[in-house]
């Protein structure tokens, strides 16, 4: 029985790290925020997803359910503040896309301040 | 090569590392994060120094502990205030008709006028 | 194998110091010390200390991150002169000279290691509280502790003293200068509470299992600073005598509690039999409140002229 | 304090008054009394030195400090000229001052420097000396600097900075001297008595003679006198001159060891005593101005009063500091008068002029010597000690040199008399009574002091070998005088403080020095140097101490 | 035990002597400003009364206060000790922080003549600062020692910058940097410590104090964090702007109390913690460093062009004397005493003396609305007074004899004499030189006629006073017996009195 759990735990964590893999290329390769911003979201988020559902059988076998609960929690937090912070960033970059003229050197190379 | 004695490393590596930033930060923020790296550096030592002291039913000695956590509310607060005398700083600066800027302290008139771009801390 | 995992991560603490001590864009470097902090929050965890690890990630890179980034988001800073590559090496070196000095001792310390553990151990049933480092904190280390809310209050007189207003009635700036949008106003509301709740609890669970004032506090700090960022609630005016008891609660309800035990329990700084853990908790209480509305004030900055 | 006698009294008096009169003064309506402040101030010093029987001493402030106040002959002789001085240039300063708006301003100093010259003749402790001493030069430094011109203000600099500096000697020499002694403030005989034995006596004795030097006027050190000495008003001067530069010689007397030969640090004073003897007078030739005459001529008296220390040093005889101090005596009250001559010449119409001169001429030959004046008693009573050597004929020559210094002094003050355009009847009373009083004083006093000081009767005076060996250096020094000044030749004046010109690049020195230091500080100061320095002596420190800890061959 | 036994004795008081001050912060923070500023100067006087208690209780038992927080005995709870030389420097500290107190005040009636009233900031910063300077003076816990210097640098760093002006707040943000700097060296060299003996207690560790690498490390960390917080010769990049940007009462605490508790932690470090092998071996350095202290930063004084900044520096060139005596006080012979007694009392001379030319200086550039020197001539017919301290002041710096001063520098030198450290002496005596120089600079031109008449602003008479009653103490140390004083060596060697297993 454990060993089945084991494999699953395995597959589905290699899977998850994959998903990083992919997020954090994209983060490095994409040209501009908005497209950035989509790499990290969505590849993380399931990333972390495949990773906690991974982990909670080991969880629940090793300590109980309280830990398995606690994962999901932060897995759900994760999900709400990436959300709403991929969002701020999103209107933030947008904004200044809009307002850059073009002759500014394209400083969205290496993220972009709060706009004042 | 056990856990304690590998982070008591990092800890010298990360002091180290802040030492050569306080020599070679050219700005107030510069030299601030240099301030906060040395902190870690100094309190990582500290809690190498509590894990090796393990005992007596701890996994860690908690008198270090207690002290990391003290200096690291005073490190803050050391933080907060020095950033806060560098944004004054900087909107002194940007005010119109603020002083030009000069290395802080006198120029004696024995030496030339020479003043060097913002002599900031 | 967890050895392999310590290298890994000292590994990574070592190259984001690096980056951050190399130099080049403040923004950078801000957000590259605040990755140093949460990989610093894991070790202590591997260091089997918690409570810092919660301390280190709250205060050490949460809210001093958040202050270093308005430091680093303002006009960029006058360099002083520009300093030789001799003088680069030189630095270097002496950096080096100075690790290895360290790392001399620290692999030269003491076979059988000094500790305080088995005294904590002894003292620590008169305190009937469970978590040794609160019990060190709050009991037997308790002037430092005191000590340290006297300086976060300085810390926080000294910030004040920066404003223009001299008389200290106004607010300070804003957080957020744009108007907060809907997403970050459903951040808020969701979020804020949940926090808090953390943030009670943490403070609550102190007692026996890692955590404690400071961390609770900071993470109550961090709500209420999101709840001004989305508007929910306005930036306080600093002169109103509500803000100021919270601002000086934790250290001179401390102080009234160390002078209270002079008479009752024979020594400042000493609790009475039998009362130890509720006047602890009580002397918690009023620390918690008042570190929360220190650190997020100190976030806030000095008083801006602005009415509240 | 309890049990004081009358002369304790006294002897307290002598000093306290006139410093709380100075505390006084702070008030606007004493300050404005300057007439009762400047006579009665040195009354009390004067009974002192009349009335108190010689080796009276008194604690006057008990066991840790032991500031006690002593008077013994050398100390009552100069203390006696000095309080008559006082009188006499006060009553002349009351009258001199009447339009000078910062009166009250130089009331004060005088008190200071009255007090401080009172202490220095009386103090008896080592630590309460140097009290004094400063006192006394720090406050004199407002009399020299009365008139504030821009003479004045480079005057008063360098009489500072060469102040300040032989202060620092001073303290030296008292430390090293103290050393020897166990108590913690001793009597300076006791702390003179321990110098032969103590290791660093050779140290000792350069710091005292160059401290004290200074203060006389020595050659290199004499350059502040002639500056200070022009600038300062006519009473000031006449006090700086007769009675500030007496503190150095107080000091000599006090801290040099009588009674035990030293012979090369004798023979050394001797020979700087008598250089500056020559120096002054050849130096004082060339002057336009008779004030800075007297300032050269001060030099070289001093000089003379040095050299007759370096015999006593030389030889041992520990008679020869009481004798120098009745000559110091002698050439007080003669400097003195001779000052206010200048005032009085300035301040006289033409035709009364003559009587002024003559006076002065009287004054002048009395300082060479002239027998049947108070001069030959001091020359004669110097000379024996002497002996008839070749510092003997020296001393002669110095006198030859003196009066035709003297002489160039009166003709000087004669164009003085002349340009002067002083109307009305005569010199005011308030200037010529004090002036006259002071001139028989100085001519006639010594007569009186003579047998006790040198214990030796009048009579020999009188005989004619003794009346040739005085009368001779005068008449040959008339006769030099009268042979340049049938057609003065054109003397080119050497500037005031004559080789602090050659000091200019000292000063040049310093600018540089100062700058140096000035251009290290800001390099220290850049962030990026402190920083290194820091951490470098972190590690220094470590590397010194590990040097210690753990000797290299057994290196961790 | 009753509550009134308990104050009676001085070990109770020791821990009165650290709260006390910090109660008007919050009268400060809650009532109207001009009841708080007097309820302030009230706090400072009854800590003066408090300091006096423990010097008097300290003299009269013969040994050490020492009580323990929260009942609990080193090495698990921290200590608070008061032997001779920790009284000493807290009625100085208490006595400097009344003056300048009484010094800020606003004028009963009207606002203060030319300035307007200090900020309420100025009050809590200085009653933070006293608090911690008693902390820095008592406590026996390395750690606790930490705290209370950051708490010390927190309260006077604001002060620099008190009047907002552009180069006063980049002094202030300098000033605070290099003190951290400090700071986190002395406490890298305390973790050492603590990994070495398992314990923060001062005695404790002196007893087990062996020279280890370990320790080697430690102390020449800890030694270097304080050199830097003192402003010791090449580390005095922050004290100049600093101390003369700060308004006048700031400045005047600032230079003559805030300055020496780097340096009595650094007596306290190499007279108590270190074996006298290692000490004998680093004092020549310090003293070296302390004599390059005295030449350059006097030299740079006499060049500067404002008032200020002159003192300032002759502040960083006296903190040179206090570094001189270590190599005297380290070696063991009978001299030495002396020469510790003579660096004491350099320090409190220091200490009043320079508090009141920096307030005479305030009052002079009140008076005329500048401070720089060349416009100083004809100020002496201005404010008499002020002057008048100024030149006691300097006085003292100079070592002339009826100054504290003298009577130091007479100590430092004879015992200087006696152990050979001719260098030390000459230095001493150039010292002298030097700060003549500069102080007499300034008097000369106060007292000449102005070329034209000055026009002042009046200036409140009563703060002329409170300078003249400071430089009138430092006249009064000129009193002391030039003997070593017993009272400082009450409690040496340190130990805990059997009062810790």
């Amino acid at each position: 029985m454990t060993l089945v759990l084991d494999i699953f735990t395995v597959v589905l964590v290699a899977a998850g790290l994959l998903f990083f893999i992919v997020g954090t290329v994209g983060l490095l390769r994409l040209p501009d925020p908005l497209a950035r911003l989509h790499a990290l979201t969505k590849a993380d988020n399931i990333g972390l997803g495949l990773l906690v559902l991974g982990l909670v059988p080991q969880a629940v076998v090793a300590g109980g359910g309280l830990e398995a609960v606690k994962m999901v929690a932060i897995w759900l937090l994760v999900q709400l503040s990436s959300g709403a912070v991929s969002q701020l960033m999103g209107d933030v970059a947008y904004h200044a896309a809009m307002t850059a003229d073009p002759a500014a050197p394209d400083r969205s190379a290496h993220g972009e301040e709060p706009a004042p | 090569m056990s856990a304690p004695v590998l982070f008591g490393l990092l800890g010298a590596a990360l002091s180290a590392v802040g030492v050569y930033g306080l020599m070679v930060g050219r700005d107030a923020l510069a030299r601030i994060l240099a301030f906060n790296l040395l902190g870690g550096g100094v309190f990582l030592v500290f809690g190498a120094v509590a894990r090796r002291g393990a005992g007596a039913g701890f996994a860690a000695d908690p008198v270090p502990q207690a002290l990391v956590i003290t200096g690291i509310v005073v490190a803050f607060s050391a933080t907060a205030l020095a950033v806060a005398l560098l944004k004054r700083l900087a909107a002194l600066r940007a005010r119109p008709g603020a002083a030009p800027a000069k290395v802080a302290g006198a120029q004696a008139e024995g030496t030339k006028g020479r003043v060097q771009p913002g002599g900031d801390a | 194998m967890s050895l392999l995992l310590d290298a890994i991560l000292a590994l990574l603490v070592l190259a984001a110091a690096v980056r951050v001590a190399a130099g080049g864009d403040g923004f950078a470097r801000v957000v590259a010390f605040m990755g140093v902090g949460l990989l610093l929050g894991l070790i202590w965890v591997r260091l089997a200390a918690v409570d810092v690890a919660l301390t280190e990630v709250a205060v050490g890179s949460g809210i001093t991150g958040l202050v270093l980034l308005q430091a680093a988001a303002d006009a960029p800073l006058t360099r002083e002169r520009e300093v030789g590559l001799l003088y680069h090496l030189c630095a270097g070196m002496v950096g080096l000279v100075v690790f290895a000095a360290l790392a001399v001792v620290v692999l030269l310390l003491p076979d059988p290691a000094p500790s305080l553990a088995p005294d904590v151990v002894r003292a620590l049933p008169a305190t009937d509280l469970g978590n040794p480092v609160t019990g060190v904190l709050l009991v037997f280390r308790a002037l430092d502790t005191l000590l340290e809310t006297m300086v976060l209050l300085v810390a926080l007189i000294g910030v004040w003293s920066l404003s223009p207003d001299r008389h200290w009635r106004r607010a300070p700036a804003p957080l957020w200068p744009a108007p907060p949008s809907g997403a970050l106003d459903f951040l808020a509301r969701v979020l804020v509470p949940i926090g808090a709740l953390v943030g009670i609890y943490m403070f609550w669970a102190g007692a026996d299992v890692p955590g404690g004032a400071f961390q609770g506090g900071a993470v109550l700090a961090a709500m209420a600073l999101m709840a001004m960022m989305a508007g929910l609630s306005p930036v306080p005016a600093i002169g109103g005598a509500g803000l100021r008891l919270a601002v000086l609660a934790g250290p001179f309800a401390f102080l009234g509690v160390g002078i209270a035990g002079w008479f009752l329990a024979g020594a400042f700084l000493d609790y009475p039999e039998g009362f130890e853990k509720t006047v602890i908790i009580a002397v918690e209480v009023a620390i918690t409140v008042s570190i929360a509305v220190t650190l997020a004030l100190l976030v806030l900055g000095p008083p801006m002229g602005r009415k509240a | 304090m309890a049990g004081l006698s009358a002369s304790d009294l006294m002897l307290l008096a002598a000093v306290l008054v006139p410093l709380v009169l100075a505390l006084a003064a702070i008030k606007p309506f004493v300050r404005r009394r300057v007439d009762v402040l400047l006579l009665v101030a040195p009354l009390p010093g004067l009974l002192a030195a009349v009335a108190v029987p010689l080796g009276q001493s008194v604690l006057v402030v008990p066991s840790p400090f032991r500031l006690t106040f002593a008077l013994d002959l050398p100390g009552a002789v100069l203390l006696g000229g000095a309080a008559l001085l006082w009188l006499a240039a006060g009553a002349y300063a009351v009258c001199y001052l009447r339009s000078d708006p910062a009166r009250g301003a130089f009331s004060v100093w005088w008190l200071l420097t009255l007090a401080g010259s009172f202490a220095v003749f009386l103090v008896a402790d080592v630590a309460s000396f140097y009290l004094a001493y400063a006192l006394v030069s720090f406050s004199a430094f407002g009399l020299a600097t009365h008139d504030d011109t821009v003479a004045a203000r480079r005057a008063g600099r360098v009489y500072l900075a060469l102040t300040v500096f032989g202060e620092a000697l001073l303290i030296a020499a008292f430390v090293m001297l103290a050393a020897s002694v166990t108590e913690p403030n001793p009597l300076i005989r006791d702390a003179v008595a321990g110098l032969p034995a103590s290791p660093w006596r050779g140290a000792i004795l350069a710091l005292l003679l160059v401290g004290f030097g200074m203060k006389m006027g020595l050659f290199p050190l004499h350059v502040w006198m002639p500056l200070a000495h022009a600038v300062a008003p006519v009473p000031g001067s006449a006090v700086l001159s007769g009675i500030v530069v007496k503190a150095g010689l107080i000091g000599l007397i006090r801290f040099l060891p009588a009674g035990t030969p030293w012979f090369d640090w004798g023979a050394g004073l001797l020979a700087a005593g008598l250089f500056t003897a020559f120096y002054g007078v050849a130096i004082g030739l060339t002057q336009r101005h008779p004030k800075r005459v007297l300032a050269y001529s001060t030099v070289s008296q001093m000089g003379v009063v040095a050299a007759v220390l370096g015999v006593g040093l030389k030889t041992g005889d520990a008679t020869v500091p009481v004798l120098a101090a009745f000559y110091g005596f002698n050439h007080m009250l003669l400097k003195g008068a001779m000052f206010l001559t200048v005032g009085v010449a300035a301040a006289c119409p033409r035709r009364r002029l003559v009587p002024v001169l003559v006076v002065a001429a009287v004054l002048g030959l009395s300082l060479a010597g002239l027998p049947f004046t108070g001069g030959a008693l001091a020359k004669f009573a110097v000379k024996e000690p002497v002996g008839d050597g070749l510092a003997g004929l020296l001393l002669a020559l110095s006198a030859v040199g003196t009066t035709v210094l003297m002489a160039r002094y009166v003709l000087l003050l004669a164009d003085v008399g002349a340009g002067a355009t002083a109307t009305g009847g005569s010199v005011a009373p308030g200037l010529r009574v004090p002036w006259a009083v002071l001139s028989a004083a100085a001519v006639g006093l010594p007569f009186a002091l003579f047998t006790a000081v040198t214990g030796t009767s009048l009579a020999l005076l009188f005989s004619l070998d003794t009346l040739i060996k005085g009368l001779w250096p005068v008449a040959l020094g008339l006769g030099v005088a009268a042979l340049i000044y049938q057609k003065p030749p054109k003397f080119v004046e050497v500037p005031a403080g004559d080789i602090l010109v050659a000091a200019a690049p000292l000063a040049r020195l310093y600018q540089h020095v100062r700058d140096g230091a000035v251009l290290l500080d800001t390099l220290l100061r850049r962030w990026s140097t402190a920083a290194l320095a820091l951490v470098l002596l972190a590690l220094v420190l470590g590397y010194v101490m590990a040097g210690v800890a753990f000797p290299p061959h057994s290196a961790p | 035990m009753s509550g009134a036994v308990l104050f009676a004795s001085a070990d109770a008081l020791l821990v009165v002597a650290v709260i006390l001050p910090l109660f008007a912060v919050p009268v400060l923070f809650l009532a109207p400003s001009r009841i708080a500023e007097r309820a302030t100067v009230v706090v400072l006087g009854l800590s003066l009364l408090v300091a006096l208690a423990i010097a008097g209780g300290v003299g009269r038992s013969g040994a050490a206060a020492a009580s323990f927080i929260g009942g609990w005995r080193p090495p698990l709870g921290v200590g608070l000790r008061a032997d001779g030389f920790s009284a000493f420097m807290l009625v100085m500290t208490a006595a400097v922080l009344l003056a300048t107190g009484l010094f800020a005040m606003t004028t009963p009636g009207r606002s203060r003549a030319g300035g307007e009233r200090m900020p309420p900031a100025f009050w809590m910063l200085l009653a933070s600062v006293f608090s911690a300077l008693n902390l820095v003076f008592l406590a026996e816990d390395l750690f606790t020692l930490y705290v209370a210097l950051e708490l010390l640098t927190f309260a006077a760093v604001p002060l620099v910058c008190l009047e907002g002006k552009l180069a006063q707040v980049e002094a202030a943000l300098r000033y605070l940097l290099f003190a951290l700097f400090g700071s986190l060296l002395y406490l890298l060299g305390v973790v050492v410590i603590y990994g070495l003996y398992g314990t923060l207690d001062i005695i404790l560790v002196a007893r087990e104090a062996t020279a280890s690498p370990g320790f080697v490390l430690a102390l020449a960390l800890m030694t270097a964090g304080m050199m830097a917080k003192a402003a010791l010769f090449p580390l005095h990049l922050w004290l100049p702007p600093a101390h003369s940007g700060a308004p006048p009462a700031a400045s005047a605490l600032l230079s003559a109390v805030v300055i020496k508790a780097p340096i009595f932690l650094l007596v306290r470090f190499w007279l108590d913690l270190a074996p006298s092998t290692l000490a004998v071996a680093v004092a020549p350095m310090l003293a070296g460093l302390g004599a390059a202290a005295i030449v350059v930063c006097s030299l740079v004084a006499l060049a500067q062009p404002r008032l200020k900044l002159l003192i300032a520096y002759s502040t960083a060139a006296q903190i040179g004397y206090l570094f001189l005596m270590f190599p005297l006080a380290a070696a063991s012979s009978p001299w030495s005493a002396l020469a510790w007694t003579g660096g004491a009392l350099h320090l409190a001379s220091h200490a009043f003396s320079k508090a009141a030319m920096f307030m005479a200086a305030g009052l002079i550039a009140e008076a005329l609305g500048h401070d720089r020197i060349a416009g100083l001539s004809g100020v002496g017919r201005v404010v008499p007074v002020s002057l008048f301290a100024f030149g006691l002041g300097g006085l003292s710096l100079m070592g002339l004899p009826p100054a504290g001063g003298f009577v130091a520098k007479v100590m430092l030198l004879s015992a200087a004499v006696h152990l050979g450290a001719w260098w030390i002496a000459a230095v001493i005596l150039l010292g002298g030189l030097l700060a003549g120089g500069y102080v007499l600079k300034v008097v000369v031109l106060a007292l000449q006629r102005p070329a034209e008449p000055l026009v002042a602003q009046p200036v409140a008479h009563w703060r002329e006073w409170v300078a003249l009653a400071l430089a009138l103490v430092a006249v009064g140390f000129g009193f002391v017996p030039l003997e070593p004083s017993h009272f400082l060596f009450i409690g040496r060697p340190a130990s805990w009195a059997g009062m810790v297993p």
